[in-house]
Order: C-alpha cells, then sequence, then structure tokens
C-alpha cells in the first residue's frame, strides 16, 4: 500500500450502528494522525467503546466507511484490523482465564517463546510494574488483568493502538508509568485513541479531544485549544449542573458511639486493622491496588475466612458472620468487581435493584408490586437511565450499572456501606450522581466506608480517612490532613508524619 | 526440581495416579489383574475409547460438547463395516467410514458456527438422526461376517500382547498433545474456549476453530468407527450407544473442564482408559454384577468430585497465601497466626 | 439390500388396511436392531408375502423400553392394526395395554416372550424356560466334550454371561438351567453365582469375556445365552488364543454371528430356533385370530407352507394350572437346532 | 426503543404461540393422514405414553435455568418404581405410604446429586452422568433386597393405585389433571415465588446472588432435588399405567426431557425460561411422535423427525434473535 503522507492515519467517516432499536452511532466523523493522542470523552453509553470496536472489526458498523492513509479499508473482522496493524486494549479485560500472564501475552504473537519472554520481561522492567509472569490469569485481581492487557497492546507493534479507560483501576504510579510509555509511542508515530473518564489525564497526555455526546463527535480539536470546565461543560447535557457531594457536616466524635468497629481485625491480605466509622460519616481508604482494602470489605462482608480480631456493628459482635446475616445486621457492600459479582446481565434492572431486599419484602410468595415501587424509587431517585425498569441490565451503559448495583446495596436500608471503588469508569455525569447519593447517605445518619483508588474522591467526599499499607492501615487523617500529596505518601509507604 | 513440580501440578498426573491407584487397589484384591497379559489386554480395550476421547477432546477444550459421537461411530461403522462385508477394498470402507465421520462433524458444526444452535441441543438433535440413519441404512440388521483379514488387524500385537492399535493410538494422542500445546494453531481451540471474546480480539478466528474441532471430533470417532469395527467384528443398530457419554466422562477425568479451555488429550486419553478398564475391574474384584452401575457411578462421582475439590483446594490456598504475603510485619506481634 | 421393500411394505400397509382387503399385523421385537429379532422379521415378512392375506407392520423399541413397547402397542391400537405379535419386554408391564387392544378388537398374540395369560390369546412359544434350560445345559455338554472333558466326572467350572439382570427370558433360561445343573451335575461349580453381564454392548462383552477369562483361568465352561453376549465372549476368547480345547464356550445366537468363530476352532457347537418360523407362525397366529377364528385348546391349525400346529394349554409352559383361561393357548415351535461345523452352512439368519 | 422490554416480552411470549401453532399444526396434519388421531379419548389417550417426559421436564426447566444439567431422571424412575413395588409387596406397606416413602427416595437422589454440584463445584454434567448409573445401580440393588427376581417386575397392584393413571375425572384422564396440576404448582414456583426468583438470579450470576445475600448452594442443590422428585412422580405414574415395577422404567428418557426443556425456551446456560414453554414443547414433542408412529412411521427412525423439528425450531430461534441475521434480513424484505 502506498503511504500518502498528506492523508490522515485513520479516517472514520460516517459511522452509523444501532443495536435492535437503540441507535448508538449516528454519522461519527474523526481523524488520527501519527503521533496524536486523541482523547475521546463522553458520557456513559455515548457510543465510545463501539466506536472503538468497530474500528478493532468486533463490531460491524451499519454504514459508513473508514480509511487508512487515505485509502478504504474493511475491517469487518479483528483479524483484519491487526493485519492493518489496529489493537484495541479493552475496557473489560478479556483475558483467557486459565493461561498464565505470559501464555496470555504471546498468544496471538508469531515471535518466539524466548524472544517473547525477553520482551515481556524489558517491558515489564521498563514500566516498573510488579506481575508475575507464570500467575494464572483468573487469579489476577482486575486491575491486574488490566495492567496485562495494557502490556498485550504496548507489546504489539501496531500502527493505531486504542486504550478503552487503562486506568481506570490503576493506581496512581502505574499510570504514571503507562503515561510515560505513550509518550514514547507517540515519538515514534503511532496513532493513539485513548478514552478516559479522567479529565486530567486529557491534559496530560493527549494532543488532541473528541467529546462524544448523542452519537454524534460534539466537539473536536487540539488540546490546547480547550481548558477543564469548557469540557466539562461540553459533557453534560444542555443546562444541567455537575453535582458535589455538597458540604459536609463535621461530625462530632466526643460523644458518638461508634456504627461499625474493627479491632485488631486481620484476614487473608491484611492484618491488624484497627478503626471505627460513626453514622453520619464517610471514612475514606487510600492505598495502592494490593493493598488489602477489598479484602478486608469482603472479610467483614462474610465472603472470606477471619484470621483474628473482632468486628462490632453498633457495638454488637458479628465477627465471623455469614453474608446473609451479615446483611441482616444492617452492613452492605458495593462490590468492586461489577461484571463479576454486581449485576445479573441477562435480567431486568428491576430484577438487579430488588435482589438483596427482594426476602424482605417478600415471605413465598414475590411481592410485585413493591418490588415495582422500589426499583422506580431507585430508578427515580438515582437518575438510572433505562427506558423501563424491564429494560435487561446488560444493555444499560456502566454508569448507569454501577448506579443500579449501588441501589441494591442501599435497598436493604442498611446502617453501614461499603462502597469499592463506587465510580470506577463511570462518566463525569454519573459520578456526581454516585457523590450526591453518598452525600444522602451521610444526610441519613449511614456510616460509610469509601474504598477509592482515586484518591481525588476521598479527598472531596471524606470526613475522615485511612491509608493502607501492605495490608495493614499505616495512617488516618483528620478532615483537614486529606489532601491529595499527603494520601499518595502514604498509599505508597512514603508519609512522614509532621510533612 | 521446578519442573518436576511442575509435572506434578499438571491435571493428567492426579488422572493417571487415579487410574494406577485403580488398578493397584484391584490387584490388592484380585492379583491375577495385575498380570501384564491382563493390563495389555485393558490397554488394548481401550483403543476405541481414546480415539474418541480424544476426538471429544477438541470440542470440549473450545467450550461446546458433542453429544453426537456415539451414533457418528455407529454410523460410520455401519457403512465400513457394509463395504467390507460386500468385498470393497479395506482403504476405500476406511475412508468412507472417515468421510461419513467428516460429514457428521461438519453438520455439527454448522449447526453451531452459524446457525448459532448451542452445541449441546445441536448434537443431541443429530444423535437421533445419525442414529436413526443406522437404522434406514442397515434395516436395523447385524453388519456380519466380516473379512477374517480385517478383523486380524485388531489382534495383530505387538510387543507382547499389546495391539498394535493401541500403539498406534498414543502416537497419534502424542502428535495431537505436540499440536495442541506447542504449535500456534493449535493453541488456538483452548485459547478459544479459555475466552471466545478475547480469541476474538487478537484475530483467533473463533467461528472457524470451533467448527475444526466438530470436523475433527468426527474424524476421530469415524476412525474410532474403524477400529471397533475391526475389533469387534460385527456391526449392530445400536453400535456405540452411549459411548458419547463415556467419552465425556473420559474427558473430564483426564481433567478437561467442561467449559472449556482446560486440559490436554493426555488427560482424554487416561480417562478413556479408566472409562474402558471399569468394567474389567468388576470382574476381578468378584463384585456381583449387579453392581456394575452402581460402582461405575461411584467411582466418576468420586474421581471427579475428589479432583475438584483438590483444585480447589490448591488454588483457594495459592490465592492465600498470595494475600498474606503482601502483608509486612510491620509491628511485631500484631500478626495474629 | 432387501430390506427396503419390508419398511416401504410396512408403510403402504396402513392405507391397506383402511381399505379393508388385508388385514393388518403389528409385529412387535423386544428391541429393534438385534439379529434375533431381525431375522424373526425377516422370516415374517417374507411369510407374509408368500401367503399373502396379511400384511406386517414391523415396529419396535430401539433400546427394549417397555414403556416403548406400550406406546406401540397403544399406536397400533388406534392406528386401526387387527392383530398384534409382541414379544415382551416385560412379564407383566403389557398386560393392561394388550387387554385394551383385545378390547378394541385386535387379536393378540405374544411370541419369544410372554406376558401374563389373561392378557394374550396365543403364545408361540420356542419352549417353556424348562425346555431351554435343558437346551443349554445339552449344549453344554456336548461343547464340554468336545473341549476333552467329560461333563460327569470332571470337575466343572463355569459362568453366565448374558445382557443383564433384569431381562426376562434369559433369566428365567437361566434360572432353569441351573436347577437342571444342581440336580444332574454336582461336580459343576459355579464361580460367578451372580452371573456376568455385558448390556448388548459387543466392545463391552468382549472387554466382560477376557476379564472372565483371565480372571478364571482355570475356568471350563462359559454359558453365552444372549446373541451379543456369545460372538464377544469368543472373540474375547481368539484374543486371548482360547480355543475349542482351553475352553468350552456355548449359548444361544444366530448361526451367522457365529460361523466364523466356530471355523476359527473357537467354538464348538451353539443352539438356537428358527426365529423366522417363530415369527411367521406368531403373524399366522394374529392373522388367524383376527380373521375372525376362534381357538380352543386342542385345535390342530394347518398354517401354509409351514404345516400343522397344535394349541396346547397354558400349563404346558407355566407349570400353573391355573394359568389355563379360557381363549387362551399355546403353540410351540416343532424344533430347536443346534448349530455345529457340520450343520451351520445349511442355515443363513 | 421504548418499548425494549415489552418487546422482549412479547417475544417470548410469541415463542410460546409458536409452540402452540406447531402442536396445532401438527393435530390437523396428523388428523389428515390419519383420522382417528382426531378422536378426543385417543389424543387425550395418547398423552399417557409421554406423561413421564412431561412431568419431569418441568421441573429440569428449574435446574437448566440455575445454568446446570440433570441427566439422572431417568434413572430416579425406575428406583422409584421398584422401590413402591418392594416396599408394598416385601415390606406389607400400604400403596400410598410407600408411594410418599418413594418420592422420599427420589428427592433424596436428586438432593444427593445436587449437593455434589452446588457444594463441590463439579460440573452437573457429570455428577448427573454418575448419579444415573448410581441410581439404575441402586434400583436394581434394591431389587436383590426384594423376594422377587429382577427380571419379573412386581405387579398386581391394588385398584386405586391403578386408578392413578387408568382413572378419569369429568372425562379428563387423571394422568392429564396431574401433569396440568403440576403444571399450575411449578408456574407458581417458578414465576411467583421468591425462591423461583432465586432460582433465576443464581442462574444469570451466582457470585452477584451471593453479594445479594442469596445462598447460592441450597437453591441450587433443591432444583435437583425438585427435579429428583418429579421424576419419582412420573415414576409413580408409569408403574400404575404399566401395572408394574420394574428397575429399569425410564431409562430412554433422559434425551426427550432436555429436548422439551430447550425447545420451550430455556437457555442452557442458565438465567432464561419458563415452565409453560417446557410444557407444551414436551406435548409438542410427544404428539409428534405419536403422529409419526400413527401414520406408519417405525418407532426407532422417530428420532430423525425429532432431531430435525429441534434444529429447525432452533435455527429459527435463534436466528431470529441475532440482530444481524434480523438487519440483514430487513434489509432483504425491505428492497424487495
Ligand atoms: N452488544 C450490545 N448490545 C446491545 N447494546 C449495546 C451493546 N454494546 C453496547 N450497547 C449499547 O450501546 C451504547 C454505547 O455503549 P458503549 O459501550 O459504546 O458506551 P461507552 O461510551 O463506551 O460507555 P462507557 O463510558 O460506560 O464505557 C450503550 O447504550 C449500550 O447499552
Ligand atoms: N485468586 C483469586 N481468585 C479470585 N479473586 C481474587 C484472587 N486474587 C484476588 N482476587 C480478587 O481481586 C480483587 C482485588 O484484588 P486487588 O489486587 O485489587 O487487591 P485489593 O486488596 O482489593 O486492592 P485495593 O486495595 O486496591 O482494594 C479482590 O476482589 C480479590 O478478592
Ligand atoms: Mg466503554
Ligand atoms: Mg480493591
Amino acid at each position: 500500500m502506498q503511504k500518502v503522507e498528506t492523508e490522515a492515519l485513520l479516517k472514520i467517516k460516517d459511522i452509523r450502528k444501532s443495536f435492535g432499536s437503540n441507535e448508538v452511532l449516528k454519522g461519527i466523523n474523526l481523524e488520527l494522525n501519527e503521533g496524536e493522542v486523541v482523547a475521546l470523552i463522553g458520557g456513559n453509553g455515548a457510543g465510545k467503546s463501539t466506536l472503538m470496536k468497530i474500528i478493532m472489526g468486533i463490531y460491524q458498523q451499519d454504514a459508513g466507511d473508514l480509511f487508512i492513509h487515505g485509502v478504504k479499508t474493511d475491517l469487518s473482522k479483528s483479524s483484519l484490523a491487526l493485519a492493518n496493524g489496529i489493537y484495541l486494549v479493552p475496557q473489560e479485560p478479556m483475558l483467557f482465564p486459565n493461561m498464565t500472564v505470559e501464555e496470555n501475552i504471546a498468544m496471538g504473537f508469531n515471535e518466539n517463546k524466548i524472544e517473547m519472554h525477553k520482551k515481556i520481561v524489558d517491558m515489564i522492567a521498563h514500566l516498573g510494574w510488579d506481575l508475575k509472569l507464570d500467575r494464572r490469569a483468573n487469579t489476577l485481581s482486575i486491575a491486574e488483568q488490566q495492567l496485562v492487557e495494557i502490556l498485550k497492546g504496548l507489546l504489539r507493534e501496531s500502527r493505531i493502538l486504542i486504550f478503552d479507560e487503562p486506568t481506570s483501576s490503576l493506581s496512581f504510579n502505574e499510570a504514571e508509568s503507562l503515561f510515560e510509555l505513550i509518550e514514547d509511542l507517540k515519538k515514534k508515530n503511532i496513532g493513539i485513541f485513548y478514552i478516559t473518564h479522567r479529565l486530567s489525564e486529557v491534559f496530560e497526555i493527549a494532543t488532541h479531544v473528541a467529546i462524544m455526546r448523542d452519537g454524534i463527535v460534539s466537539l473536536s480539536g487540539a488540546v490546547s485549544e480547550f481548558d477543564k470546565s469548557h469540557l466539562v461543560k461540553a459533557l453534560l447535557p444542555p443546562g444541567s449542573e455537575l453535582k458535589t457531594a455538597g458540604e459536609s457536616t463535621a461530625v462530632d466524635y466526643s460523644k458518638a458511639k461508634p456504627m461499625l468497629e474493627l479491632k485488631d481485625f486481620s484476614g487473608y491480605g491484611f492484618s491488624g486493622l484497627n478503626f471505627e466509622v460513626y453514622p453520619g460519616e464517610i471514612l475514606g481508604v487510600a492505598g495502592v491496588v494490593g493493598a488489602g482494602r477489598t479484602e478486608f470489605a469482603t472479610t467483614i462482608f462474610g465472603m472470606d475466612k477471619v484470621k483474628g480480631g473482632k468486628v462490632l456493628l453498633d457495638g454488637e459482635d458479628i465477627t465471623g458472620m455469614g453474608t446473609r446475616k451479615v446483611l441482616d445486621k444492617g452492613i452492605n457492600y458495593v462490590p468492586e468487581d461489577r461484571f463479576l459479582n454486581g449485576i445479573f446481565k441477562i435480567r431486568e434492572t428491576g430484577w438487579n435493584i430488588s435482589s438483596a431486599q427482594l426476602r424482605n419484602m417478600s415471605k413465598i410468595f414475590l411481592n410485585k408490586k413493591a418490588e415495582k415501587e422500589l426499583a422506580d424509587k431507585y430508578i427515580n431517585d438515582f437518575r438510572i437511565k433505562v427506558t423501563s425498569q424491564d429494560q435487561l441490565m446488560g444493555s444499560l451503559s456502566g454508569g448507569n450499572q454501577q448506579k443500579a448495583v449501588i441501589a441494591r446495596a442501599l435497598s436493604t436500608n442498611p446502617k453501614v456501606v461499603i462502597l469499592d471503588e463506587p465510580t470506577r469508569g463511570i462518566d463525569a455525569g454519573a459520578r456526581g450522581d454516585v457523590y450526591s447519593i453518598i452525600g444522602k447517605l451521610k444526610q441519613q445518619g449511614v456510616a460509610v466506608l469509601l474504598i477509592s483508588s482515586d484518591l481525588e474522591e476521598i479527598v472531596e467526599l471524606s470526613d475522615r480517612a485511612i491509608s493502607m499499607y501492605q495490608g495493614r492501615i499505616n495512617h488516618t487523617f483528620p478532615k483537614e490532613k486529606i489532601d491529595l500529596d499527603n494520601l499518595t505518601a502514604a498509599s505508597f509507604g512514603v508519609y512522614e508524619e509532621g510533612e | 526440581m521446578n519442573v518436576v513440580k511442575k509435572l506434578f501440578k499438571a491435571r493428567e498426573i492426579s488422572s493417571f495416579l487415579c487410574l494406577l491407584a485403580m488398578f493397584l487397589l484391584v490387584g490388592l484384591v484380585n492379583p491375577s489383574f495385575l498380570k501384564p497379559q491382563n493390563i495389555m489386554l485393558c490397554f488394548n480395550g481401550s483403543i476405541v475409547y481414546i480415539l474418541i476421547a480424544v476426538g471429544m477432546a477438541f470440542v470440549i477444550l473450545t467450550g461446546e460438547i458433542d453429544c453426537s459421537i456415539g451414533a457418528q461411530l455407529g454410523l460410520a461403522a455401519a457403512v465400513c463395516a457394509t463395504f467390507l462385508k460386500n468385498e470393497a477394498p479395506w482403504g476405500v470402507a476406511i475412508l468412507l467410514a472417515l468421510l461419513v465421520g467428516l460429514v457428521c462433524g461438519t453438520i455439527n458444526g454448522f449447526g453451531v458456527t452459524v446457525l448459532h444452535i448451542p452445541s449441546i441441543i445441536m448434537t443431541l438433535g443429530t444423535n437421533g438422526i445419525y442414529r436413526g440413519l443406522i437404522y434406514v441404512y442397515t434395516q436395523g440388521k447385524w453388519v456380519e461376517n466380516l473379512p477374517a483379514g480385517f478383523k486380524g488387524l485388531a489382534q495383530t500385537n505387538i510387543f507382547g500382547n499389546l495391539c498394535w492399535f493401541f500403539v498406534m493410538d498414543l502416537v497419534i494422542m502424542l502428535l495431537v498433545f505436540l499440536y495442541l500445546r506447542k504449535t500456534r494453531h493449535g493453541k488456538r481451540f483452548a485459547a478459544v474456549g479459555d475466552n471466545e471474546m478475547g480469541a476474538d480480539l487478537i484475530g483467533i478466528p473463533v467461528a472457524r476453530t470451533k467448527m475444526l474441532a466438530f470436523i475433527i471430533c468426527g474424524a476421530f470417532s469415524a476412525l474410532g468407527a474403524v477400529l471397533y469395527v475391526s475389533r469387534v467384528g460385527f456391526v449392530t443398530a445400536i453400535s456405540g450407544n452411549g459411548y458419547e457419554m463415556k467419552a465425556i466422562a473420559a474427558c473430564v477425568i483426564g481433567g478437561i473442564s467442561l467449559s472449556g479451555g482446560v486440559g490436554t488429550v493426555a488427560g482424554a486419553t487416561i480417562g478413556g482408559i479408566i472409562m474402558a478398564s471399569i468394567s474389567r475391574l468388576l470382574v476381578f474384584l468378584k463384585i456381583s454384577s449387579d453392581y456394575d452401575n452402581t460402582i461405575t457411578g461411584i467411582l466418576l462421582i468420586a474421581i471427579v468430585v475428589i479432583d475438584s475439590l483438590a483444585q480447589r483446594r490448591s488454588v483457594e490456598k495459592a490465592r492465600r497465601e498470595r494475600l498474606a504475603a503482601r502483608v509486612t510485619e510491620t509491628e511485631g506481634g500484631a500478626d495474629h497466626e | 439390500g432387501c430390506g427396503s421393500k419390508e419398511t416401504s411394505g410396512g408403510s403402504d400397509s396402513s392405507a391397506s388396511a383402511a381399505s379393508g382387503d388385508e388385514k393388518l399385523i403389528v409385529f412387535v421385537p423386544k428391541v429393534t436392531g438385534n439379529s434375533f429379532f431381525e431375522s424373526a422379521n425377516d422370516g415374517a415378512q417374507e411369510f407374509a408375502k408368500k401367503v399373502g392375506k396379511f400384511t406386517i407392520n414391523y415396529d419396535g423399541s430401539a433400546t427394549a423400553a417397555v414403556a416403548d413397547q406400550v406406546t406401540i402397542i397403544n399406536n397400533a391400537i388406534t392406528q386401526g392394526a387387527d392383530g398384534i405379535a409382541v414379544s415382551s419386554v416385560d412379564a407383566t408391564g403389557l398386560d393392561e395395554v394388550l387387554k385394551k387392544a383385545q378390547d378394541a378388537g385386535l387379536s393378540v398374540v405374544t411370541w419369544d416372550s410372554d406376558v401374563t395369560a389373561d392378557a394374550r390369546q396365543i403364545m408361540v412359544s420356542q419352549g417353556s424356560p424348562e425346555i431351554l434350560g435343558e437346551f443349554l445345559v445339552q449344549l453344554s455338554e456336548d461343547a464340554l466334550k468336545a473341549s476333552g472333558k467329560d461333563p460327569a466326572k470332571d470337575d466343572i467350572k463355569y459362568c453366565w454371561h448374558y445382557s443383564q439382570a433384569t431381562v426376562t427370558d434369559q433369566n428365567s433360561w437361566h434360572d432353569a438351567a441351573e436347577k437342571v445343573i444342581a440336580e444332574k451335575y454336582p461336580n459343576w461349580e459355579n464361580v460367578a453365582p451372580d452371573n456376568y453381564y455385558s448390556e448388548q454392548d459387543a466392545e463391552k462383552a468382549i472387554s466382560v469375556g477376557e476379564s472372565v477369562l483371565t480372571a478364571h483361568d482355570d475356568i471350563n465352561l462359559i454359558i453365552c445365552n444372549d446373541s451379543t453376549a456369545l460372538p464377544g465372549q469368543a472373540q474375547a476368547a481368539q484374543n486371548l488364543g482360547k480355543t475349542v480345547k482351553d475352553v468350552a464356550i456355548t449359548g444361544f445366537a444366530t448361526p451367522n454371528a457365529m460361523k466364523d468363530y466356530c471355523t476359527a476352532g473357537i467354538v464348538n457347537n451353539w443352539g438356537l430356533w428358527d426365529t423366522g418360523l417363530q415369527g411367521s407362525i406368531a403373524c399366522y397366529m394374529a392373522y388367524y385370530l383376527a380373521d375372525g377364528n376362534k381357538v380352543t385348546i386342542g385345535d390342530k391349525i394347518d398354517i401354509p407352507e409351514i404345516g400343522e400346529v397344535e394349541i396346547v394349554n397354558n400349563s404346558e409352559i407355566t407349570g400353573n394350572d391355573s394359568d389355563n383361561v379360557d381363549g387362551s393357548g399355546v403353540v410351540f415351535l416343532p424344533e430347536r437346532a443346534e448349530f455345529t461345523a457340520d450343520n451351520m452352512n445349511d442355515y443363513d439368519f | 426503543m421504548n418499548n425494549f422490554g415489552k418487546t422482549m416480552k412479547s417475544k417470548l411470549l410469541s415463542w410460546e404461540m409458536l409452540l402452540v401453532v406447531v402442536l396445532v399444526l401438527e393435530i390437523i396434519i396428523f388428523g389428515q393422514i390419519n383420522p382417528r388421531f382426531l378422536r378426543i379419548n385417543v389424543l387425550m389417550g395418547s398423552i399417557n405414553d409421554f406423561i413421564s417426559i412431561c412431568v419431569i421436564s418441568l421441573f429440569v426447566t428449574f435446574v437448566m435455568i440455575t445454568g446446570g444439567i440433570d441427566i439422572q431422571a431417568g434413572s430416579i424412575i425406575g428406583l422409584t418404581s421398584i422401590t413402591v413395588g418392594m416396599l408394598w409387596q416385601d415390606k406389607g406397606l400400604n400403596i400410598w405410604v410407600a408411594a410418599i416413602f418413594a418420592i422420599v427416595v427420589g428427592l433424596l437422589c436428586g438432593l444427593l446429586s445436587g449437593f455434589f454440584v452446588a457444594y463441590t463445584g463439579v460440573q452437573p454434567m457429570v455428577v448427573t452422568l454418575g448419579g444415573s448409573f448410581l441410581y439404575s445401580g441402586l434400583a436394581l440393588a434394591v431389587v436383590n433386597m426384594s423376594s422377587s427376581e429382577a427380571y419379573e417386575g412386581i405387579g398386581g397392584f391394588p385398584e386405586s393405585f391403578m386408578k392413578l393413571s387408568s382413572g378419569n375425572v369429568a372425562g379428563i384422564p387423571n394422568q392429564l389433571i396431574i401433569f396440568i396440576a403440576l403444571i399450575i404448582i411449578s408456574y407458581i414456583l417458578l414465576h411467583k415465588t421468591k425462591y423461583g426468583r432465586y432460582v433465576f438470579l443464581c442462574g444469570v450470576n451466582p457470585s452477584a446472588s451471593e453479594y445479594s445475600g442469596i445462598r447460592v448452594k441450597p437453591i441450587i442443590m433443591s432444583t435437583y432435588g425438585l427435579s429428583g422428585m418429579s421424576a419419582s412422580i412420573a415414576g409413580l405414574i408409569l408403574t400404575s399405567y404399566l401395572g408394574s415395577a420394574k428397575s429399569d422404567l425410564g431409562a430412554t428418557y433422559t434425551l426427550p426431557i432436555i429436548t422439551a426443556v430447550v425447545l420451550g425456551g430455556t437457555s442452557n446456560t442458565g438465567g432464561k425460561g419458563g415452565v409453560i414453554g417446557t410444557a407444551i414443547a414436551a406435548v409438542v414433542i410427544g404428539i409428534l411422535k405419536f403422529g409419526l408412529n400413527m401414520s406408519g412411521m417405525p418407532s426407532q427412525y422417530l428420532d430423525i423427525p425429532v432431531g430435525i423439528l429441534l434444529i429447525v425450531v432452533l435455527t429459527f430461534r435463534m436466528t431470529s434473535s441475532n440482530p444481524a441475521v434480523v438487519a440483514k434480513f430487513k434489509k432483504l424484505t425491505g428492497k424487495k
């Protein structure tokens, strides 16, 4: 193929795509040039992933064409896309669960084994990531899976590389090393699409930005032309405002009785935890991936064995109770891995929301009326975007799925809610919604445990924060001490008191 | 050291140990079981099962299932035997049998990959159809009095009493093993079964791979049919009835996961030998034949349950160890181990 | 081969039954795809063609299930057949449906394997269990002699190998034969009183056969009263290099299934009755009754092409006088054949 | 777009409607071939021959909604049958007491397999395959406990027990009444109770169910118990119908049961389905076999048309729910 320098590396022309009656892409036009990083942003369900999947040949467009260097190219199969030097790092990791990390990466490469091994080891060393090559993919946490997916993409010598929310569950320094690598790639004249919901990343690495809304590219141009507020405004539906948690009312700890209290709590992946959460308080839990936050949360929730210590809920010892009991006692948990532990993909949204509260609403027979009311209430309160509560969960956008999962957790009227990465992969609008949900909980006197790798989130919402490092709590921060620098330092175990 | 450890972790090893344990246990009760001659008979008796289990392994690896191989085997055997009986050259009879297997496999593959019918349903349906075709083809009659020379093939032994078909099976299995484990093309089968979308993403042609798995499975059942004809010497309309379940059981006992992506044909081979030997074990155990099924059932459940529990334990143990390793001993004494 | 004619004959027949010319007899085997029943069908179909007054619809279960047989008979009733000739899988399981068939005006004949006496009109029997049990013992004696043993004096170790514990006829012959052996040959020892079963799976028959020969390497006699087990057992002996001289293998199977083994010197003798004849008589009796004829005990009926048969009392096979009910009787087959190298080529089934 | 949920529902409805249409077509066509087929007592009587499949498939639907499969129900039929015969004849129990006992046996068998499936994570297909061997073997063991021989079967049951299958109420055969009653019970259980909802949720995502505080393992285990129990009910009906208790009854029913469940619209990967579809599908298959047989097709060939029906119907179903195909089809028809 002759290279015509004047033509764009990839030109997307008038791409249209519908799923059933749902018209997702209504004529997308976009260009990607060599050495550019085009940040693609837009609300959940805007069609970003869909567009990328079309480029990758996973979905086929209903209409429109793709041009590589000005030549109309058929990319209707992933093998064609790969042959044209395109690679997609998917939003949801798609590893082979029964293969090792190394096999996962090597699969689909043509190099011989030894060369490949060397390349992988070099790349990991270059990035400074902590990833064991002989672990099987089904033992990796979601974050680790994402690292592997990114590695697969980086190793592939593609002309066009697509990252679909690569950092959604990565911690700060892993993301940083990724950004450095992307800078290298830029210099190598590779064209990159970068999808994200974190606007700060746009300014950090992108050269261009494109905003998708209502099935079209509503705004695009060089990053230098925009600032953050500009983008936020373009992202939100006209006339709406970004919500925040609102002013938090200070909690008076001197008199309050803690709602949840951990005493020397130990289990697999964490040890010797001591802290308490008060009614109406949001306790942020900072840490890097692998710090043991999810583990302690799921252990409280009765999913794993307790090795020692005590959990007290409102003064009552609930150590080692099963999930069902813990739920009844008044704790609920929003899991980190939405797909694995959160949603019932092929069933109605209403069923999803009611699933935890079902047994309190009905004895033997279903109380469909109460169920419907419950689902409607949360769909309205949380502004979950559905056609009706019968819409299948799998057809909702990520943010809306997340809201439904939170709704399910709150439907049991818990005294303590543990939110594990509640805003992972959801857009700015939905994030605002989730924040206001958290704010409301606080007002109702619910004790909230907020686990998040997005430290800005902790800074914004928490009344108090703890940080975990290698399975232990290494610091506790009162409201006034919570800032990005402190939390980051503490997460990496380098925080010095009085800094 | 590491290699040894790895070897012991391999799932086939646990199946092999199970086979060994079974044989030794029966040998304890009745030492004549362990006579080399009898062991070889056990191997000879598994020549058909090994082939169908290996064929089935392809399909199961891709995450699908083929419930029609019993009927495929019967149909191919009936065709092969009929031509042999009518004094067609052996090669023609064998090729026709293979052709039947390929066609049957292609139909299954077509239904699963093109028509998108779930494989269990598609093959349950074709199982009925193929079985019915045997009746149509043979009019329900036995195909018997085949050329003695062809029957003699299965009685040609090498290494003492070991049938050369068994050795052939092992060679085929080994080649398939290497193909599936070492070649880029062969690795596709497990990849497709492990994660279809992921395989698609890196350019593996999912539908074509599945199609191929069904066709290979058909070919293996046809090859099994040829051996069946040679070994048994006559074909009835119910030949191969129920073999699909035995092949599935053989695969599972051999450590192949029905959800796809896990296991090797070496495991399937061991499973095939176990499944073929059960009825023999019972004779030597001097247990009333009335309990054949009871014991087969108990054995099957016991093997898979123990294996599954052991697997789970080791996975869980590894997880806990890894999690525990994350926790640093910062403050002494705070840990509760 | 010639089979395709038969099926088309079968499906045509429903039309002709409706027109009332010919009687339609539904001929039900215990299981389809078994050489025993297939050759009975062959004989019967050929006979029907020669005689001409009735057509035969051959319809059976592929898996020897009672419920399937019930379904087939129900269908025969609703389909408007005139008579049924059935080899029952179950000793009593067909009683209800066969009574229903009689009420609906169908003639009901059993053959090979019987039901309760008052549920059918005529049983065409190859012999009572006692007769067949004795026949098996006689076959065993001959086979032992051929392997150089004296059945009366030598210590004989033997066992049984047949299809399964739940089939009626094979088990009843086994029981009868065991009684004869116990009386006549105290010097015989059954090394596996629980028997060996191979469930009509030819491969399993070989596996079990090989194991029996290995586990009991001093065994003298294996009785296989099942047409799949016998060739399988013979094949097993061949695989192990055993011949007539080493072990006596005998039982029931069609001549065609065993000729090779006999030629190879693995089996000396085995037996069966003329199944084609049995099928023919059964169908003729069904036709005869369906044609409005009545039979009583002692009647002699002349069957074209075959000859005269006599209706005898049910007690002849059940040994129980209370089974002698009105309008119900037994026809015995004239003979049972013992096959050896000398006569086996006279038969082709 | 607005009616996304509703169209899904109507799709399901129309699936069941389609089965009804197939059923009506069958009746019309077979009626043409052989007018006797249309006699009401013939049609109603024909259900006797496939009632067991109907009854069991209703509850195997539960199992398949949890993402499992049950291929052992056939052997539980035989075990139940011989158990009831043995208890009644040898232990002198009242026949109905024996029947209840036999149902409990079926329940326990199902629960045992269910236990292995739910608590050890072994694939259901393998466990129930083992179960099918085990229970058919146990049936023989029960025979050995009784005074009768395995091959003889136990007969001579009291009139009241025989009425179970031969009697009728207002002209409707008892078996049909039992079937309808079980349809209603299973429908309510699956679609109207909390338990039924849990069955669905466990099938869609067991892990998410755990996080919702649902005890997944007992739920999954219980569905096998239910199907075992339904198999024993079928065993009782069959014993009554044949008037004879035997250990190998029902051995051939496995495939037809699965076929009925799937044809009825239950997904074999779990989470979707319903008992009404199953019930109609079971009747569709039963009538198809009955009608073909009545039209002169020998039994050993019947699996061919049933297999073809299964594939044709599923092809229709899969392609019509596949958006790509639908779009292509629309394009084609649109252009013309
Ligand atoms: N396979 C599918 N079938 C039906 N609808 C789909 C499918 N994939 C995506 N959709 C729908 O298409 C729309 C766009 O989805 P897409 O995943 O492209 O959004 P996105 O912009 O990537 O959102 P997010 O930021 O949440 O990842 C959504 O409404 C979604 O429900
Ligand atoms: N072997 C495993 N099998 C199944 N799930 C696992 C396994 N190992 C880890 N996980 C799951 O991965 C998830 C999180 O692992 P991760 O590495 O992110 O640790 P973490 O302690 O949750 O880190 P963080 O502090 O970011 O929450 C948890 O849900 C954990 O249960
Ligand atoms: Mg996306
Ligand atoms: Mg976590």
